[in-house]
């Protein structure tokens, strides 16, 4: 009956991938989409039924490999994210459903619409997956699939760039993923994920450090997150929301799924992977102050929230190798709930940014303003995604958190000082990300949809079609759900941790709200016929009309932030002058300009990218065309190879 | 009957020329002086091949002194000749890499390696003096034409270089141990296709496109008959 | 607060408003009519019902006269702390909302200073949560209700950071003048600057208890003396009682401390708040280390 | 046996001299190609391996595999070739006289490629592979331009001066034979039967030589010079036969550390297969980097590919080897697409540089996605077959040090990365409208590029046909393949 369910998803999806290949029309790439859906739609009542009734499933399996069998196999934990993928997937389909239309060629459109398809099969897949060589397939079909989508425009210079950088780390990941596996296959001698109970913990190390690099750079993980920022301004705004809401996660599951197989993780991992998701948190949303291009801006926050994950991930492991299973189970929760609430409000995001982008045909937040008014619809769910971004009660984003904060707050039962003491540390570093990330939302959203509009384009935004709402509202919908009944769906979901109800909180809020609005606008109405509510203009300071200029920008929002954590944001000058002659003596003109010095890119990225470079130059140079040289590379090696023998023998 | 201790004692001094052969091939400008060295050398092999027959009567060596007789002696640089005369390049006079004095330099020290090297591999196959010190030879031999068609420039010379290494191979054949008298004749028509093809080429290589299909056309029917 | 404003202007040696002044603010701006801005648009007329929704709920956290039983996971610190957020941000939000240059710089510095103060915040309560061993502000004070002496000397420690905390929150000086109306200094008056009428004494309102709940989590931490742990009248009066003579001796104590102080400049406050920040974590490594 | 085979082939041969038409010389190859197929398949199917034939003839599953992944490759090059040769000719890039020597070269090097696999004896597999080097020679240097004359020269020097050496290596052989069997020889059936008796210090040294000289015709860096020239200079046809002839150096190599393994020096032989496996995946990977010339970027990935089987094969697992096997097959079948996609390509804009295409998708849509596709294979991604290859082949080599496979993995990547920026930076030329003419580069002096070439349907389907087939190998892997393929395992002695 499940396996039906899923099945049933598989083809759709399937199906989905090849039917705009073979019938190149709108039809066939409305069809695929609404496939998508209906796949989505079985899935949620799998991954319900499974995170219900907690049993898992094994599929049975196909010989695939000599040595080798294709499995599928389904618990818990990736229920949870099927449950993860399923929630975000309507929206997108929907919404994809009008936005591809917008695509350059009509083969670029069928293309889209095939690899939107195929990238959902193969994270679903992943999740699914029962080995880890059939993890690992679907893990490069995703990126792949990806990466296509990611290059749908590949004629532009900046979508190369971020394609290319997103493929090598991309790669990298995968590499570092190989190793991993495979000295964990060489340790237990198969490919299961499950059986790590007979290893010693000392041999882990290796794998569990090559999977959290591997993991920590597809999940962008600082300082791996670089290629977000390039890669998703880069994806049709769907895409985005697909990659930065689910494929994150897979990385997140993955790793997850690791952790659990062992059965007593060391201490220094957890240490290791709560460091890395403070650092992630901190300089993700500090990054994400200074941005102005709208879905950069989101990426960075996604790093931010990926940060917030792997501290809940860290505290697991610290809390499960101090012995402390509740806490364990709490923070374990909250990464999980997180993760999950984190892919609605993202994507809703995304899918609002992809909107107000297309109204405005810009993506630099500078220019908006006053949407609200132009676009209210979009506007109404973009302050739910902020809401529950900023993790304010009773939406979604603060479940998650809450939990985090209790685990932490619980802190005082270890008993060990200096790690509490850390966690301290760790705990501020996390308010203050939290924190930080209200503030940026303000800006965002009081930037974009309030006061007048900043420029022509927003100003003659209108609303954008209907599908395009429709998908919004429901991630939208989800988030508010999702937030009030937290504690109902973490009970149903077979977790009970200590957590208040936000159900009631919600009921008294809104309650409260009501009561007051209604007797406000009583007391109101009873006035109306002496004094209507007066509509005026707003106090410039005795100027007569107030001109969009004299608005607060976004920059000059941030700036108060930007000075206090000016040690963070370094800035360059950049001093180039021309000349009118060779020995620079007439100084004809020059631009001198402040940027940003890209800390993690000048410092961490570009070396060896230099190096790797040189050195490659430099070996191709050996291929001079001249055939004296060649017999001479074919003497020496001749002559090392006598003498290696000679050596050996 | 000759006393084979004295056969012994020439077929060494041989060995002292055939080394002075290949290093005079690495050394010395003309085209033509190169081709006679080489051809020197060849026959001195084949001497060499010839007294080990006096010494233990092996008829195949005899009829390699005789193959190696028709073929190095006389087949191969006729033919390379009429390359020359078709080309019309008396002498190779830059070298690459290495100056002859160097690579002169060098050669010892492949000689040196070379020895070590084999008496480290054969160091539980008990050849006898002679035949080891001609193992020994061949080896560097083979050494020194490789070096010699990568320090010389003019596609011919390294035609020779490649020969006096394949005639390196040969005597370390004929000294390790006897081989079946089929592989001499493999290697060697081996040998007379390459010369055939190389020469061909470097006819091409300096000569513009077109007098070049008019010789290729010439030579195609060699080319398949050959390799036959 | 208009005890503070009292004692102020007895401290500048003038006669000030009567203690009950701001309450008839508050009718009066009930009487007056509301003005928005064409600029303006929902946010402005939601927030204040939200806020003051918001803090009402935040009010049942916080036992003032006495402590209940913990239910519904009511009194958990996270979620008051997350409910004043939700007020800041929303007071944020309008101060964009109207567009005006004022609104805008109001909301960015509070928002800012917000972000600085938080993780002071979380620790403090952390401290809080450290010392009396819970997540929920009822058993804490549970804990300590009764004594009369805090029930641990790292308490003071705490209530030094709270203390801070109040004044930051509640926007006074050294870090917010809230009598200003000089745009280089205000922060939290011109987030509210456009607001008037009915909206505009919502949001007074729940400014002012907003203020009145963090003394009293300040109050029950330092000296929790009377504060009752059953409901039955007799008690309760006696807590009421004690805990207006408290907060009024609170508020005195803020009186004096602001007008003895001159306001910082925006970019010294995380100095200011730093202070804050190391008396909780001194807290907390005194608890773990002990 | 084999002589007769030979007799036969030289009839075919001399047959091969008389037609004066392009279609039936080009259906002699074809038919050529197709009967050693289906010899091939019927050997496979009926004898009961391994069998001998006369004193030098000898079959087992492994030459058999061989010579089917040859004759694959063989079949497809033909009708390509047609197409391919006959556009060359309305270039007047060649000359119509030498179409005769094309096919001509074209059989014979079929036939000698198949001899050589075939012969039991060391020294005729030597001659043979000789023969197929100077026959591949005149493939390549068929167009008689300069730089393809001089493509040539390097090709048949480097190979012919190590083969040398793998003569030397022989001599070796024989002398250990001599010496253990009293009577030399060298079969490699005899030879395998007691090299375990043979002096274990004489027969690395003769590895090392065969080695060197099977090595230089495998492009086994740094012997590999010649195959980027040849692949760059040489018509797609001879780039890809040419490319053929590697396996035969692999298959020799095999064989002889074959040999090596039941006597003490097989962890010197495997150290040293495995330092040169990995040093040629590293100066591949790393002149790919540079490469803005399509042909020589495939080139260098099969260097680069060389050198991963050459890791599989030092391994000496079982499972390696099966895999290595395994992907000495896909590797032919994605290669070849590769090179013909690059063919068709090379026709549209006269060029193969980077900086020549433009419009890609517009004119040569398929041929552009079979490149993505193939080099999305070719970096070992799934769904395609290299990738459990490289999968198994990795976890070996971790059993011989972790290091090794993060080494090989980091290199793989610049591989990949090296693929990927020559597509993005080749396909992503598209002239907007109003943009001016293109005179000045190379690839539109021949053609305006407006119009597409018409691609001929016998290029187009072998380069369909061979993707599909690695696709479907990448999803289902035959059964009769794996029995085969561990009956390969078994009788080279892995256990």
């Amino acid at each position: 009956m499940l396996e039906a369910l899923v099945y049933g998803a598989f083809a759709a999806l399937f199906s989905g991938t090849v039917l705009p290949l073979l019938y190149r029309s709108k039809n066939a790439r409305k069809a695929s989409f609404g496939l998508s859906f209906i796949s989505s739609v079985l899935l949620l009542g799998f991954a319900g039924t499974i995170l219900y009734t907690g049993k898992g499933a094994l599929f049975p399996a196909i010989s695939f490999l000599p040595g080798l069998d294709f499995t599928l196999g389904v618990d818990r934990l990736s229920a949870g994210f099927v449950l993860l993928i399923a929630a975000v997937v309507p929206g997108v389909s929907i919404y994809s459903l009008e936005y591809t239309e917008h695509a350059k060629s009509e083969a670029g459109k069928d293309l889209q619409a095939a690899l939107t398809n195929l990238f959902i099969l193969a994270m679903l897949l992943v999740v699914l997956a029962g080995n880890m060589v059939v993890f690992l397939i679907f893990w490069e079909i995703m990126s792949l699939s990806s990466l296509l989508l990611v290059l749908h425009d590949y004629s532009s210079e900046e979508n190369k760039k971020a394609g290319f950088f997103y493929f090598v780390m991309t790669n990298l990941s995968t590499a570092f993923l190989f190793l991993g596996f495979i000295s964990l296959f060489r340790l237990t001698g198969s490919a299961e994920l499950g059986q790590l109970e007979s290893v010693d913990p000392g041999a882990l190390t290796l794998p569990f450090l090559c999977l959290f690099t591997g993991f920590g750079i597809k999940a962008g993980l600082v300082p791996f997150h670089k290629w977000l920022p390039y890669a998703h301004p880069a994806a049709p705004s769907g895409v985005s929301a697909l990659m930065s809401g689910v494929m994150l996660k897979v990385a997140v599951y993955g790793f997850l799924r690791f952790l659990l197989a062992v059965p007593s993780p060391e201490l220094w991992w957890g240490i290791l992977v709560l460091t890395g998701g403070s650092l992630s948190a901190l300089f993700g949303v500090i990054y994400a102050l200074k941005e102005s291009d709208i879905k950069r801006l989101l990426a960075y926050s996604s790093i931010e929230n990926i940060g917030i994950i792997f501290i809940g991930i860290g505290l697991y492991v610290i809390f499960e190798a101090e012995g402390l299973p509740a806490l364990a189970l709490m923070s374990l929760t909250g990464a999980c709930f997180h993760a999950f609430n984190h892919a609605l409000f993202k994507s809703l995001l995304f899918l609002c940014a992809g909107s107000v982008v297309h109204a405005t045909g810009t993506r630099n937040i500078e220019a908006f303003g006053g949407l609200v008014k132009s676009m209210p619809v979009t506007s109404a769910l973009f302050l739910i995604g902020s809401v529950s971004i900023a993790a304010l009660p009773p939406a979604n984003g603060f479940a998650g958190e809450l939990l985090l904060y209790q685990a932490f707050f619980q802190a005082s039962a270890l008993n060990d000082p200096l790690l509490t003491v850390l966690l301290v540390i760790a705990l501020s570093g996390f308010a203050l990300a939290g924190a930080l990330a209200a503030a940026l939302f303000v800006k965002l959203f009081g930037i974009t949809c309030l006061a007048l509009p900043r420029s022509e384009e927003s100003r003659l935004a209108e609303e954008v079609p209907r599908p395009m709402l429709i998908r919004a509202a429901v991630p939208a919908a989800f988030c508010i759900l999702a937030g009030i009944f937290s504690k109902q769906l973490l009970s149903l979901a077979g977790l009970d941790v200590e957590y208040p109800d936000l159900l009631l909180l919600g009921l008294l809020l809104g309650s409260i709200y009501a009561a007051l609005f209604l007797a406000v606008r009583a007391k109101e109405d009873h006035e109306m016929e002496k004094r209507p509510a007066r509509i005026s203009e707003t106090w410039g300071c005795g100027a007569p009309t107030l001109a969009p200029s004299m608005e607060y920008s976004s920059a000059g929002f941030s700036e108060p932030l930007v000075m206090i954590f000016k040690s963070i944001y370094r800035t360059r000058i950049m001093h180039r002058p021309k000349y009118f002659d060779g020995q620079e003596s007439l100084f004809k003109n020059g631009n001198v300009e402040i940027r940003l010095l890209r800390f993690f890119e000048e410092y961490l990225y570009i070396p060896p990218a230099r190096a790797i470079d040189s050195i490659s130059k430099r070996i191709s140079r050996l291929q001079n065309g001249k055939l004296d040289s060649y017999v001479l590379y074919a003497f020496l090696a001749v002559i090392t190879l006598i003498i290696a023998t000679g050596v050996l023998v | 009957m000759i006393d084979p201790l004295y056969l012994e004692g020439v077929i060494k001094i041989l060995f002292v020329f055939v080394l002075i052969s290949a290093a005079l091939i690495i050394s010395t400008r003309s085209l033509a002086s190169v081709l006679n060295t080489y051809t020197v050398q060849s026959f001195l092999l084949a001497a060499v091949s010839f007294l080990l027959y006096l010494i233990d009567g092996k008829s195949e060596l005899l009829l390699l002194a005789g193959l190696t007789l028709a073929s190095k002696v006389l087949l191969i640089p006729h033919f390379i000749n009429r390359i020359e005369e078709k080309i019309k390049i008396r002498r190779d006079l830059d070298f690459t890499y290495l100056e002859p004095t160097t690579s002169l330099l060098l050669s010892i020290g492949l000689i040196l390696l070379s020895y070590t090297f084999l008496s480290r591999v054969f160091g539980d196959l008990a050849l006898s003096r002679l035949f080891f010190f001609g193992a020994v030879i061949g080896l560097s031999l083979t050494l020194m034409g490789m070096l010699v068609m990568f320090s010389r420039k003019k596609v011919i010379t390294k035609a020779l270089g490649y020969l006096s290494m394949e005639n390196g191979v040969l005597m370390l054949g004929i000294f390790v141990t006897e081989l079946p008298f089929i592989l001499e004749v493999l290697i060697v028509i081996d040998l007379i296709i390459l010369v055939l093809l190389t020469s061909i080429l470097a006819v091409g290589l300096d000569s513009s496109i077109e007098e070049y299909r008019a010789k290729i056309r010439k030579l195609q029917i060699w080319n398949g008959g050959e390799a036959l | 607060m208009a005890l503070i404003r009292k004692v102020k202007a007895q401290a500048q040696g003038r006669k000030g408003p009567g203690i009950f002044q701001a309450y008839y603010d508050l009718r009066k701006l009930i009487h007056k009519e509301t003005i928005y801005s064409p600029a303006s648009s929902g946010i402005m007329r939601l927030t204040p019902y939200l806020n003051l929704a918001a803090l009402l709920v935040c009010s049942l956290f916080v036992p003032l006269v006495f402590v209940p039983e913990p239910a519904g996971g009511f009194g958990n610190v996270i979620v008051f702390l997350y409910l004043l957020a939700l007020e800041r941000f929303f007071t944020a939000l309008c101060g964009l909302d109207a567009g005006s240059a004022f609104g805008g710089m109001g909301s960015s510095r509070s928002m800012s200073l917000a972000a600085v103060i938080e993780p002071t915040m979380v620790v403090a309560f952390a401290a809080l949560a450290f010392v009396l061993k819970s997540l929920n502000l009822h058993e804490m004070f549970a804990l300590t209700a009764g004594s009369i002496l805090p029930v641990s000397p790292t308490l003071v420690l705490v209530s030094i950071s709270l203390f801070i905390i109040l004044i930051v929150e509640t926007g006074r000086l050294p870090v917010d003048n809230p009598a200003t109306h000089l745009e280089l200094t205000m922060i939290n008056e011109a987030m509210v600057l456009e607001q008037s009428g009915k909206n505009l004494a919502l949001l007074e309102l729940s400014h002012a208890l907003k203020q009145l709940l963090l003394m009293g989590v300040l109050i029950n931490t330092i000296l929790p003396v009377g504060l009752s742990t059953e409901a039955d009248a007799g008690k309760i009066v006696i807590s009421a009682l004690s805990f207006l003579l408290k907060a009024g001796a609170l508020a005195v104590v803020i009186g004096l401390f602001e007008s003895s102080l001159a306001k910082m400049r925006l970019f010294r406050l995380p100095a200011f708040y730093m202070m804050a920040f190391f008396f909780s974590a001194l807290t907390i490594l005194i608890e773990v280390f002990a | 046996m084999i002589r007769f085979y030979l007799l036969a082939m030289g009839a075919f041969l001399a047959l091969d001299l008389l037609p004066k038409s392009h279609r039936l010389m080009n259906a002699l190859a074809s038919g050529n190609a197709l009967l050693h197929l289906a010899l091939t398949c019927t050997a496979l199917l009926t004898l009961d391996l391994p069998v001998r034939y006369g004193p030098s003839l000898y079959l087992d599953h492994l030459n058999l595999y061989v010579e089917l992944i040859t004759v694959l490759g063989f079949c497809a090059a033909a009708p390509y070739a047609k197409g391919y040769t006959e556009s060359l000719m309305e270039e007047g890039e060649l000359d119509p006289k030498n179409l005769k020597l094309f096919y001509l070269a074209f059989n014979l090097l079929l036939v000698t490629a198949t001899a050589a696999l075939f012969s039991d004896n060391l020294a005729l597999f030597w001659i043979f592979a000789e023969l197929t080097t100077v026959c591949a020679a005149v493939l390549v240097v068929i167009l008689s331009a300069r730089e393809n004359i001089d493509a040539g020269l390097k090709y048949v020097f480097i190979v012919s001066g190590a083969m040398l050496f793998a003569f030397l290596g022989l001599i070796f052989l024989f002398t250990l034979s001599a010496r253990a069997l009293g009577e030399g020889t060298l079969s490699w059936t005899e030879l395998m039967e007691n090299a375990s008796s043979f002096s274990p210090a004489l027969l690395l040294a003769s590895f090392a030589f065969v080695f060197i000289g099977f090595g230089a015709k495998a492009g086994i860096a740094p012997f590999h010079t010649w195959l980027p020239d040849a692949y760059a200079r040489a018509p797609s046809v001879s780039a890809i036969l040419s490319g053929l002839m590697q396996n035969l150096g692999i298959y020799g190599i095999l064989r002889t550390y074959a040999l090596l393994r039941v006597s003490d020096s097989a962890p010197q032989a495997s150290f040293i297969l495995i330092a040169a496996g990995l040093f040629s995946i590293a100066l591949a990977a790393f002149s790919m980097l540079q490469q803005r010339n399509l042909k020589r970027l495939i080139a260098f990935s099969s260097v680069e590919h060389m050198g991963l089987l050459l890791i599989g094969i030092g391994i000496g697992t079982p499972i390696a080897l099966f895999w290595a096997l395994f992907y000495m097959l896909v590797h032919v079948l994605v290669k070849e697409a590769l090179l013909f996609a690059a063919g068709i390509l090379h026709r549209q804009y006269g060029s193969n540089m980077r900086e020549d295409m433009r419009d890609v998708f517009k004119l040569q849509p398929r041929a552009a996605w079979t490149l993505i596709l193939g080099s999305i294979a070719i970096v070992g991604m799934p769904p395609f077959p290299l990738f459990p290859a490289k999968f198994f082949i990795l976890l070996e080599s971790a059993e011989v040090s972790p290091y090794l496979t993060l080494a090989v993995l980091l290199l793989l990547i610049l591989a990949a990365a090296a693929f990927s920026n020559f597509l993005l930076k080749a396909f992503s030329r598209v002239t907007e409208e109003g943009e001016g003419e293109h005179g000045k580069e190379p690839g539109y002096r021949k053609k305006s590029f407006q119009d597409p070439y018409v691609v001929r349907a016998g290029m187009r389907i072998p380069t369909v046909f061979m993707l599909a087939l690695a696709l479907l190998l990448g999803l289902w892997f035959p059964e009769p393949l794996k029995v085969l393929l561990e009956a390969i395992v078994l009788e080279l002695g892995y256990v």
